[in-house]
């Protein structure tokens, strides 16, 4: 409290005391916290392996069955040993990842601007819209999710990434609709959009050049956060059996090896790679996250 | 004849081990293993314990439906459940014919369209009421209700004498049924056909007095049927933990007499969980053991290893057709993409099976030879070689035909120089499922047919189904699974009326074949034998589906279990002999 | 408060009946029916198509709709296919099982949650809090049927402290308090699974309750009044943060609606998340619908629940 | 001549309930206001919270949906039709000056926005119009790229100021401009505003409830209450002659700068307070509102009931 | 003096930032005699709240430091334990703070937040304490305290808010109280009776008061004693009548010449240069207001300023004062522009 009014109060010939100014202050952020800058750091190394190698693996040849070659053990030849078909297990990881990755980063763009779009709306304008958004959101709200979402995917013909991307996404725009809302709620209380408002300036850029950059902070926390949830998001259904093909290798399908009880126990490094890549992938997306969150909220900030 | 859905893709094995006492069981150096590894039977063996329970693993990946009726179940777990309290009238030999073994006995008169039947008089329900005659006609006035709710009216109930009258609610009785007295019928069909004896009769009773004022339609619900299900088995039920366990108890009474272990425990066990739960002892055998599972567990020191042959086998099957809805019937077309017999040779001939068995399923799957199994033993063409592995001869038989490489991209193109895309489907299943596919796939490819998977992926079981019976065009060719039942006809799959003739294929020839295996003449076996081995040849060469994969079914049982068998067409393993040998199970 | 209830619900009607109306979609939009792959020698094409016709499956979906619809108003979801039973009945069994394994995993996520939740808010950025968090973030990223595995894995068959599957021991006759014992020990180590999972939001979200409500201006009051720090995190901070989340507790059933799904898979536990993914790969609509929406409304009645006890609990928006 | 007139203003507000948000009733937050002003004169408007000085002031310039009434500058009614014209001749100071800017917009953006939104500038036509705007206010033309956070109170006020008067508005509402600033910057803004009414012949709607300071600006003062007004008339007449006893009790409570005088107030306070007890209904009606203005003199307008 | 109820002594109140301490506080010596209240005026930021604060140890101890003594009868209460400190906090020290709607637990009906005062300071039984409560509700004027009892504070108003957070901190009969501009959220009318209730309370308890605010009528009308700080320090401590009639230090000079009410005509109000500078960017030496002075020539200021007595009671920090007059147009070249 007293900090911020301080703050306030006394212009910016104090560097140490700021108004935070978005990015800027994620960066500083995050180059403090030690944990989330080797975080960062990690998780652009695996991206770019994952991406760079991805380009080199001959897909084809990875999928490829391979009767000669059922299970091997980890060697010199097979880095993380092969599958039930014979088929290389760290080519899969390598791919895996990066559909894995893709499909993270394509669920939670297409969430987040559904989200945002509706949040905003809603946020603004307020009253009969934000109503009407509102009770859409509930309708979602009320939705057992995960049970619709199997239902779903048993019904789509072709089911691929691109389904699964759409599928998803449907379900769970919701949440940063519901966070967008109530902060653009917040914000539109706020004199400088009436301020906008006084002077003229039509409502969609009100929302795009005033609203929007002063969410931009909050927007890109949830969006990292979700991102994290999202990266192992088709690890469920792969186990239940509403996977991908496994010509589409994903972390997901691999995880999900670990039910056939000849993997689970004699032969870890089908599903134990995966396992561990997902949790690191997630906990440093979480890493990240985290420290953005606090520097976005001063009580949660460190020290 | 009771038969498991199409096997929608969990193939359920079944297995036989060595009798002998030695408790490490089945184990080779190569890791391959074929049907002369296994014995179907163990014997009973030396002095068991009084009593003791039985703890039986019904393998299933969801708890059992509980229609705990032979009239109107329609999944295998339930009537792995069912076979420990009901029985079978007749028992049959390895022929499928039936026997006089069995709880009644059977007598064909000269025409051979009017069957006795005699129940034995020791045959009691377990409630103290005798099996009658009138329990017979019961089951059949149930099926052929016209509110019955099963899957089980069909052309042999309807070749009955007065069943159509009656399902139509024209007649109150089956006229064809003639009660002599209270153990014995006379049944009178329209038709006579060989395959009456081999799963033409409805093999079960059902306690009328038992289902007194239910309705038909309200049977499969009823607690009669879900709670405490009456048989004449040789255990009693005694506790039903819907969809997860069954308590039975030994039937004193029982007319094969009485039993020797006091009590069964039916659990419900997921596959994933099978071989721990048979580690640990937990279970003393199971009603099915997945067959991806065994190379690795045949070492279990707790468990003797049975097997024996498998009623199923997979096939490639080629779309040459479409089902005609109004004709009732199927309609080949002779320019369907796959109908160069030479094309489909070569896929066949393209794909080592051989290695495929071994390596996926450690030789418990081995290379299919004819479209009747190993599992028919009396009408399976030992002689016939079946296809050898042959890429070479399957690039010739494609140059032959006129399939060739025109512009170079690997690819054959079809003999009018138009390019050749094969679209092919294959159902998900087990882990193995995909992998087979993609293995198959690989091999068609190197001898050049340009091969794709249908969009991608294998397809879901309900729709590959689905898309196969309603003919999708962009369907080529297909794997899939069949299990026979106990009658040899094969005109179900084959047959120009049959639906389940998913190739769409039929000539004069193959009719003639069918029509010939049910002559008058076929009551003769070893003509009818004839005329299967021809059927057998004749499929191998115009070949409309190419059999892929035999199988065999394996099945552990805890050391301490004797007594027990898995013989072919033995449809009762003879719960009442089996006993135990340790009041512990044993563990590995 | 009657009338209040009473309008919630009117509130939930059209929830409701969008919700009937997506299931009933879907459901009919999966491929196939209960009938295909029944492929039998044995049963003839006829049978099958006479089956369809006497089933109802050949009429149009708004048809088959409006009939489910009416039945289902009167609690008749029809029959299963595959079960051969009312609906009802078959969900009825299998809904106690996941009651039961929803509400013991409730206790243990409440359980594990509020010691430390309050424990990380309370002593925020210190080792104790850090280990929490860890565990929180890796609760957050290991998938619920991997950490059952694990733990079926080891307790079930390699310490043999837990029953493998099922929800109870054969032979065990229901109503007597074995029975009811042996219940409960089924679902203890799913429920346990299931909850180290879910419990994690829950940590998370105490945490940062407790943080926020640290800085608050009525905390220095309480300070000011001379309360000890423990007095004022008892008798404020807790108080005010634990209110939300016992008022969330409705919303958690949707959550672990979804949990159960997975647990039950993994356990062979015979509940509804089970029964729905057999029913759907059986295609057995009836059940597959009557599920769906069961679990609609489940998760309708979840957020009523939260929005009633929330407005019992919270002052500020009480109703009279 | 008459340069803002509002018409019997009337701005209710449904009051939702519950989590159902139903409308259970209304807040009548402005309950039928009349106000006469002529052009560069200062109108005060004054009254304890929640009386409804907010929403008259958004209601003029239209973020507050009117209920019924006329808002007419120059003769000429506003309607929702017309709004973005008058937006050019209306224009309003918000209270809060940390919050009225927006921290993510450099100086430039916020004073140039309403020449964005109503004419068409260049680039560098724009930047001298800001330039010589922030000029008037006292604030160096260099500061344009700066940001907000980097101005203290009193000159954030004064950019919000510069923003308000960059289209050349005729009237502007101050919606207490300086309720949030310490005394010493307080002063520096309401001599700014002084300054540059005269210099634009601004007309100013100026809410506060801090009495000191609209007595000190103000020509006309009315006072609110509870969405009406209880009297109306000159500084002179407010706080030298006040009539309603709402009114007496406000000016009494105002802390007298000369501890010499505490006593007195103190006595006279008392004295208001008890008489307010008494007579409150002689003052008000039934519902605790006050009754419609009447005429005690020229300027003055006193809220009691008929005599008699 | 026997009267002397609380005497601060070089108080120094630092907060860490960035891992620096900053005095907020500096060298503060003030005390208040018992029936005596004792007004602190100055700018925002002028580190008045961080006074109040010090004296009651509310400041987080992981991010501040306190130095200097704060005696209350005779005890240092700046050096005592946190128990002790409890025990005097809500007891004999009270507090109200300025925000009566978020000082309040929103979700403890009024009765039991009072009474938790009386649970931590008294050994009332259960019903006694109800009865008080209803007693200390009345006490601040509130009229039907029964009905408060049970009510959430969302359910009144700001002033009887106000009148809660009162009761709260002289629920026992404390015998020092802080007030943190206690009115400056609410109306004059509510403000007037509120100040007057404090006033009351004062004489009723025989207590010193320290009353916080910015608003100089507010001093005028309730303080025996004010002290004006700027940046820290106190810059003017002199009784009431004494500072109003004769203002001394060029700060407390401007503040008055400031305040609108003194200036009934649409007159130019008086402007104080710049702005009160934040608490890394104070300067440590010099005179702390010699930079808003910029037409007082350097010489006027003393390196050192310490508090000079130049009448009886009344000390006035720097002599600058001596020189000190109003900037004339020409001083103020740079105008307002620069601030
Ligand atoms: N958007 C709104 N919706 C509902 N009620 C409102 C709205 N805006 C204002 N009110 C209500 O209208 C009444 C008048 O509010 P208004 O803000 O105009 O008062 P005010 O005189 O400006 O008070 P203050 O001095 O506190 O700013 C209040 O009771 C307020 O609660
Ligand atoms: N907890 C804190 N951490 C860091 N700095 C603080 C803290 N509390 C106060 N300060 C700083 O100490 C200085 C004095 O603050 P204080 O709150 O005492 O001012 P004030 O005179 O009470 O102002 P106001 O009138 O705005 O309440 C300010 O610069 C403020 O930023
Ligand atoms: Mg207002
Ligand atoms: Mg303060
Ligand atoms: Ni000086």
């Amino acid at each position: 409290m007293e900090t911020q009014k301080n703050v306030q109060t006394n212009p910016g010939n104090d560097p140490a005391i700021k108004t935070p100014s978005g990015a800027k202050v994620i960066l500083v952020e995050i180059l403090k916290d030690k944990m989330a800058l080797s975080s960062a750091i990690l998780l652009l190394l695996i991206a770019a392996f994952v991406f760079g190698v991805s380009i080199i693996l001959d897909q084809d040849q990875i999928v490829t069955v391979d009767l000669l070659a059922i299970f091997e053990p980890p060697s010199s030849q097979y880095w993380l040993g092969t599958d039930h078909g014979g088929r290389d297990v760290f080519g899969q990881l390598i791919i895996g990842t990066r559909n894995s990755l893709l499909i993270g980063i394509a669920v939670t763009a297409l969430s987040g601007l559904v989200g945002l779009a509706m949040g905003l709306i809603a946020g603004y304008f307020g009253g009969h819209t934000d109503n009407v958004v509102m009770r859409i959101v509930d309708f979602f709200l009320v939705l057992p999710t995960t049970m619709i979402i199997i239902a779903f995917v048993a019904v789509v013909p072709n089911y691929s990434l691109l389904q699964f991307t759409l599928i998803m996404s449907a379900f769970i725009w919701i949440s940063m609709a519901r966070l967008v809302r109530s902060k653009a709620l917040q914000q539109s209380e706020l004199e400088y959009i009436q301020a906008a408002r006084t002077l003229g300036t039509p409502h969609y850029k009100i929302i795009f050049s005033h609203l929007l950059p002063n969410l931009s902070s909050i927007i890109i926390v949830n969006l990292t956060l979700s991102l994290a949830a999202n990266i192992g998001i088709e690890t469920g259904l792969s186990f239940l059996g509403f996977g991908f093909p496994e010509s589409t290798p994903s972390l997901g399908t691999l995880m999900s090896h670990a039910t056939n009880p000849q993997i689970f126990e004699l032969r870890p490094w089908v599903w134990l790679p995966a396992s561990i890549l997902v949790l690191v992938l997630m906990l440093c997306i979480n890493n990240v996250g985290q420290a953005l969150k606090r520097s976005t909220d001063a009580k949660q900030r460190r020290g | 004849a009771c038969n498991d859905s199409g096997d929608g893709g969990s193939t359920e094995p079944s297995g036989t081990g060595d009798d002998t006492e030695t408790e490490e069981t089945v184990e080779n150096e190569d890791g391959i293993y074929s049907l002369d590894d296994f014995e179907p039977t163990k014997a009973a063996d030396g002095d068991g314990i009084e009593g003791g329970t039985l703890n039986v693993g019904v393998v299933a990946s969801s708890p059992f439906e509980g229609t705990l009726d032979w009239q109107h179940y329609s999944i295998s777990t339930d009537a792995d459940i069912l076979q420990f309290f009901s029985e079978s009238l007749f028992a049959m030999d390895d022929a499928f014919n039936i026997t006089d073994e069995g709880a009644a006995t059977i007598e064909v008169s000269e025409d051979n369209l009017t069957y006795t039947i005699t129940i034995k008089d020791n045959v009691n329900w377990h409630d103290g009421e005798p099996v009658t005659a009138e329990d017979f006609i019961f089951a059949h006035e149930v099926i052929g209700h016209k509110d019955y709710d099963g899957v089980r009216y069909d052309a042999s109930f309807r070749n009955i004498v007065g069943m159509e009258e009656y399902h139509d609610g024209e007649a109150d009785e089956i006229s064809g049924f003639n009660i002599i007295d209270e153990k014995t019928v006379e049944l009178t069909f329209k038709e006579a056909t060989p395959s009456l004896m081999s799963g033409g009769i409805w093999y079960y009773a059902m306690p009328k007095h038992y289902f007194e004022g239910v309705e038909v339609a309200d049977i499969p619900a009823s607690d009669q049927v879900r709670r405490e299900p009456l048989g004449y088995g040789p255990f009693v039920v005694e506790n039903i933990v819907p969809g997860e366990s069954v308590t039975l108890s030994k039937n004193e009474d029982y007319w094969k007499g009485e039993p020797l272990v006091d009590e069964v425990v039916l659990t419900v066990v997921n596959p994933d969980v099978v071989v721990e739960s048979l580690r640990s002892g937990q279970i003393d055998l199971v009603t099915t053991f997945p067959a991806t599972q065994f190379a690795d567990n045949a070492d279990m020191s707790n468990v003797d290893w049975l097997g024996r042959t498998s009623r199923f086998y997979t096939y490639t099957g080629f779309k040459l057709g479409t089902w005609d809805a109004d004709a009732n019937e199927v309609a080949y077309d002779p320019d369907a993409k796959m109908s160069n017999q030479s094309l489909r040779e070569a896929v066949r001939l393209a794909v080592n099976y051989e290695e495929l068995g071994n390596r996926m399923y450690n030789g418990l799957r081995f290379p299919a030879t004819t479209v009747i199994t190993p599992y028919h033993a009396l009408y399976h063409d030992d002689s016939n070689p079946g296809f050898e592995y042959d890429p070479e001869r399957a690039k010739e038989l494609l140059a032959e035909a006129g399939y060739e490489d025109l512009d170079g991209d690997g690819y054959v193109e079809d003999p009018n120089g138009e390019e050749l895309v094969i679209n092919y489907a294959a159902r998900q299943g087990d882990a193995t499922a995909e992998a087979v596919a993609n293995y198959e796939m690989q091999a068609w490819r190197d001898i050049g047919l340009n091969i794709e998977l249908l969009e991608g992926s294998l397809t879901e079981p309900n729709a590959f189904y689905d898309r196969i019976e309603e003919d999708d065009p962009a369907i080529d060719m297909y794997t899939a699974g069949w299990g026979v039942g106990s009658d040899i006809d094969p005109s179900g799959l084959f047959g120009p009326q049959a639906m389940f003739n998913y190739p769409r294929y039929t000539d004069d020839t193959l009719e003639a074949i069918l029509a010939d295996g049910l002559s008058e003449d076929a009551f003769d076996l070893s003509y009818r034998q004839d005329v299967y081995n021809q059927f057998q040849e004749y499929i191998n060469e115009v070949l409309p589906l190419a059999p892929t994969l035999y199988q065999i079914d394996t099945f552990p049982v805890n050391n301490r279990v004797s007594g027990i068998s898995y013989e072919v067409g033995n449809n009762d393993y003879g719960w009442h002999t089996v006993q135990l040998n340790d009041e512990n199970p044993a563990v590995d | 408060m009657w009338k209040f209830i009473l309008r919630r619900m009117l509130i939930a009607i059209p929830q409701l009946f969008f919700l009937s109306l997506l299931v009933f979609i879907l459901a009919s939009q999966m491929p196939g029916d209960p009938f295909t792959g029944l492929i039998d020698p044995s049963i003839t094409a006829e049978r099958l198509a006479e089956m369809r016709e006497i089933h109802g499956l050949n009429d149009p979906w708004y048809q088959q709709y409006g009939r489910w619809v009416s039945n289902a108003v009167t609690g008749d979801f029809g029959q299963s296919f595959r079960y051969k039973m009312p609906v009802t009945e078959l969900i009825g069994d299998r809904l106690l099982n996941t009651a039961g394994l929803g509400l013991l995993t409730l206790i243990f996520s409440y359980l594990i949650a509020i010691p430390l939740g309050i424990v990380s808010g309370r002593y925020n950025d210190t080792w104790a809090d850090r280990a929490i968090a860890g565990y929180t973030y890796v609760g957050f990223a290991v998938p619920s049927f991997i950490f059952g595995l694990i733990a079926l894995f080891i307790f079930g068959f390699r310490l043999n402290w837990f029953p493998v599957g099922g929800s109870v021991s054969p032979g065990l006759v229901s109503g007597t308090l074995e029975y009811y014992l042996s219940k409960v020990y089924h679902m203890t180590l799913p429920a346990l699974s299931l909850a180290l999972i879910t419990t994690v939001g829950t940590v998370q979200y105490l945490r940062s309750e407790i943080i926020d409500i640290k800085h608050k201006e009525f905390i220095l009051t309480a300070k000011a009044k001379g309360a000890s720090e423990n007095r004022i995190y008892n008798k404020h901070i807790f108080r005010n943060s634990l209110l939300p989340i016992a008022a969330f507790f409705g919303y958690e059933i949707t959550g672990i609606l979804g949990g159960a799904v997975f647990i039950e898979r993994v356990f062979s536990f015979p509940g509804i998340g089970d029964l729905l993914i057999s029913s759907i790969n059986n295609r057995d609509y009836s059940v597959v619908t009557a599920l769906l929406l069961l679990s609609g409304c489940l998760a309708v009645v979840g957020t009523m629940l939260s929005d009633i006890i929330l407005s019992m609990v919270d002052p500020r928006i009480r109703i009279k | 001549m008459e340069f803002l007139k509002i018409k019997d203003l009337k701005i209710h507000f449904p009051i939702k309930a519950g989590i159902l948000k139903r409308t259970v009733g209304h807040v009548k937050a402005v309950d039928g206001l009349n106000i006469t002003l002529e052009e560069g004169k200062t109108y005060g408007l004054v009254g304890e919270s929640g009386s409804g000085k907010t929403t008259t002031g958004r209601g003029i310039i239209g973020l507050n949906d009117i209920t019924s009434g006329q808002i007419l500058i120059n003769n000429k009614e506003m309607t929702k039709r017309n709004i973005k014209e008058f937006r050019r001749n209306v224009q309003m100071v918000f209270q809060d000056p940390y919050s009225s800017l927006n921290p993510k917009k450099r100086i430039l953006d916020i004073v140039a926005e309403p020449f964005r939104n109503f004419e068409k500038l260049s680039k560098a036509e724009e930047k001298k119009a800001v330039q010589e705007l922030l000029e008037k206010v006292g604030i160096s033309a260099d500061s344009i790229f700066k940001y907000p956070h980097e101005f203290s109170g009193g000159q954030r006020q004064r950019i919000g100021i510069a923003r308000a008067i960059a289209l050349k508005p005729k009237l502007i509402i101050a919606d207490e401009p300086v309720s949030a600033l310490d005394v010493s910057v307080q002063a520096q803004v309401l001599n700014f505003m002084q300054d540059i009414q005269k210099e634009l012949n601004l007309t100013y709607f100026f809410i506060s409830h801090d009495l000191g300071i609209i007595r000190h600006l103000c020509d006309h003062i009315g006072i609110m209450y509870k969405g009406r007004f209880v009297e109306e008339g000159t500084p002179d007449d407010i706080f030298n002659n006040p009539q309603h006893i709402y009114t007496r009790r406000l000016v009494a409570s105002i802390p007298d700068i000369d501890p010499g005088k505490r006593e007195q107030i103190q006595l006279s306070r008392k004295k208001i307070n008890e008489d307010f007890q008494m007579n409150t209904n002689k003052y008000f009606d039934q519902e605790g509102l006050a009754y419609p203005l009447k005429s005690i003199s020229n300027t003055h307008k006193v809220a009691m009931p008929e005599r008699g | 003096m026997d009267n002397k109820l609380l005497q601060i002594e070089n108080l120094k109140t630092s907060f860490r930032i960035n891992d620096e301490y900053y005095a907020a506080v500096d060298d503060v010596t003030l005390s208040v005699n018992k029936n005596e209240i004792l007004g602190i005026v100055g700018e925002s930021g002028s580190g008045k709240s961080a006074l109040g604060f010090s004296v009651l140890g509310l400041h987080p101890k992981n991010k501040s430091k306190i130095e200097g003594n704060i005696f209350y009868k005779d005890e240092d209460i700046a050096k005592v334990s946190e128990a002790k400190l409890q025990k005097l906090r809500g007891g004999e020290l009270g507090m109200i703070f300025q925000d009566p709607m978020s000082a309040l637990n929103p979700l403890m009906i009024i009765g039991k937040q009072i009474e938790e005062s009386l649970i931590l300071h008294t050994n009332l039984l259960k019903k006694e304490r109800k009865k008080r409560v209803i007693e200390l509700l009345e006490q601040v004027g509130i009229s039907s305290p029964e009905v408060v009892y049970n009510q959430y504070p969302h359910e009144l108003s700001g002033g009887m808010r106000q009148r809660v957070v009162i009761g709260i901190a002289i629920s026992c009969n404390p015998a020092f109280l802080i007030a943190d501009e206690p009115t400056t959220a609410l109306d004059v009318t509510i403000q007037a009776q509120i100040l007057g209730l404090i006033k009351k309370l004062k004489e009723e308890l025989n207590s010193g008061v320290i009353l916080i605010t910015h608003d100089l009528g507010v001093v005028a009308e309730m303080a025996d004693k004010v002290a004006v700080m700027y940046a820290g320090q106190v810059v003017e401590l002199a009784p009431v009548h004494e500072l109003f009639k004769n203002p001394k230090h060029p700060y407390t000079r401007s503040l008055l010449q400031s305040n609108p009410t003194n200036n009934l005509a649409k007159t130019k109000l008086h402007v104080i240069q710049g702005v009160v500078p934040s608490l890394a960017n104070l300067p440590r030496t010099g005179c702390r207001f010699a930079t808003r002075v910029p037409w007082v020539s350097n010489s006027a200021h003393e390196e050192n300023p310490e508090l000079h007595e130049i009448s009886p009671g009344h000390f006035v920090r720097c002599s600058c004062y001596k020189t000190f007059e109003f900037a004339k147009k020409e001083d103020l070249k740079d105008g307002i522009s620069e601030d």
